[in-house]
């Protein structure tokens, strides 16, 4: 087992962006699984998914992650799934994201937990 | 079976960097391989030299360093999050004319590919924080 | 009279409950860091709550800007930017944080 | 199969909560740290549904000593110490943490 | 008013005693502010309530605070409260606290925070 | 009117520690007095001089240590809560034979007399955290 090439990562950023560093490290540990090949999927959950809001403009001295965000598709990066009941209770629609993330509804999060090799909560 | 440790937060004044520390011995101790921790974020201050724990406290950089040398565990610290926060090693203080080095023996600073290869290389990745 | 600081977000914890049930009428309340994720729908009704207790609500624009928070939503919010903060500290006697 | 670490107190954040949602029949939930506050009171109501749910219940008494809270108090939930943490994660494929 | 001798002080404890080091830093604080003659209110509201809980037994190398608590009369910290509503919300009761603190209700709470000179939260 | 502020937190990936540059850059600015800036916990870590910041993001101790010489700031990191972070000064190190200075110009480290004496002395104290 131990020799296997590839192990499925799903990274679960449950911060939003700017209070704390949590939610752009969430972003550099999928960048750095996808870069090295490994299956990468990305979630927003709970708080998480103020990273997902449209319009961000921090400023200078403070990385944009809604931007950073727009990035991801070229590290590899496959899925990026965002917690729908999360979206609802925050008054954030899905058109309006900074990225189109996949609404995921409680079976997918329970599906998204249940098949990936690895689970790195941020 | 091979065990590898994301840890999250700093040593001090936190339940899950003790948490950490703990489960570390018991899987070595239980025979298991610990093949590498990763400390990523506040977790990197675990790897100062320059800390005094008062005794009657625990001294976790001092622990780890000790665990790592006795059963050869990889100790890594992510080389962005750590220069960030003060911790440096040699070649980082000469190259940025820093008078100090504060990273502790045991310890090393590298990338973030340390840790998807502890991924790839491990049966069970554990994280800690909060 | 007092300030009070709101650096969390009504999301993640219950700073702004506590602060709600010690803040009194003439007090001030300054929403900075995640702390405007209180103008984000719902979480608004607590400020509505707020003001109609006589609490005067302010959020900084910077902070709400680097978020994508309007903060024209609720009405009577003060927007202001850190001389603004400052100003605030020396109108009330004392401030506290809440985080 | 999946262990569930929660951290977290069910009284300061909303881990538990999340935690519950992603979980699924067959996983277990291990208490720690400040996670032993889900067998508080009134919290203790989500430990319950999550055991219907046939998720399986344990804590590390080390936390629970250290906190003055009663592990007892909720049926079927298993005392452990650090080995038996480290035998939870041998015996799931995964785990995941809460913080 | 720069020359004032004394300024009184409530030190505020949100946090529960042994997952982070603020109800230890908070209790720190009172004692400090009380060892130079300021007169100190401590006041454990929501989640730090639980840092009062009876019974606690933490292991070797952590700092008990539950013992902790019993010498801040020494020190002279004169009025130790808890939030009424956490201790209920949590099932704590009064009497098997660690401490002998004063049950505050929301009027009384309201009133700790407009009279204090200095207001520290931790 | 003359201002103490108490910083909680450290400076790298937390908004309140910007927060609290931001605010004493702004008091000053407004002819205002900073009596004394207290760090306390996690916000000792402003006080290193090892760290290394990104071009284009803020690097909060050197900011803070350029606004005290500039204004004559007293910025104080209290020394229980140092000394077990890994920042120590050069009568520490020499005491407990660290091999290094941590401690950067500008700062001090005092015990919590110091918190006490700037809320005695100043008009308004404003606590940064989270």
């Amino acid at each position: 087992m131990s020799t296997q090439r590839t192990r499925s990562v799903l990274v679960v950023c449950r911060s939003a962006p700017y209070g704390r560093s949590r939610a752009r490290d969430a972003i550099d540990l999928a960048m750095a699984f996808a870069a090295f090949e490994q299956p990468v999927t990305l979630l927003f959950l709970g708080e998480g998914v103020f990273t997902l809001a449209g319009g961000q403009q921090p400023p200078a001295g403070t990385r944009h992650l809604g931007k950073l965000l727009g990035t991801l598709a070229d590290y590899g990066v496959g899925q990026v799934f965002a917690d729908a009941a999360a979206l609802a209770e925050r008054g954030l629609a899905v058109r309006e994201l900074a990225l189109a993330a996949e609404p995921a509804h409680d079976d997918t999060l329970r599906e998204l937990f249940a098949t990936h090799d690895r689970v790195i909560t941020v | 079976m091979i065990f590898a440790l994301l840890v999250h937060d700093a040593p001090v004044g936190r339940h899950s960097s003790q948490a950490a520390y703990r489960f570390a011995s018991e899987l070595l101790a239980g025979g298991h391989t610990l093949f590498r921790v990763f400390f990523f974020g506040d977790g990197v201050h675990h790897s100062t030299r320059l800390n005094l724990t008062p005794g009657n406290e625990t001294d976790l950089p001092q622990r780890w360093s000790r665990l790592a040398a006795e059963h050869g565990v990889d100790l890594v610290s992510c080389v962005g999050s750590a220069l960030r926060r003060g911790i440096v090693d040699e070649a980082q203080a000469r190259q940025h004319a820093l008078e100090a080095v504060s990273l502790r023996d045991g310890f090393e600073l590298s990338g973030l590919g340390q840790l998807v290869e502890a991924s790839i290389r491990c049966d069970r990745l554990v994280v800690f924080g909060g | 009279m007092t300030l009070h600081i709101l650096f969390e977000s009504p999301f993640a914890g219950h700073a702004l409950e506590e602060c709600r049930r010690v803040a009194g009428a003439g007090d001030a309340l300054l929403l900075a860091g995640d702390g405007v994720y209180a103008l984000a729908d719902t979480a608004a009704d607590a400020l509505h709550a707020l003001r109609a207790d006589g609490i005067a609500l302010f959020a900084l624009a910077e902070d709400c800007a680097a978020r994508g928070i309007a903060s024209a939503e609720v009405p009577g919010l003060g927007a202001v930017d850190y001389g603004g903060f400052v100003e605030l500290t020396l109108a009330h006697e004392r401030s506290v944080s809440w985080f």
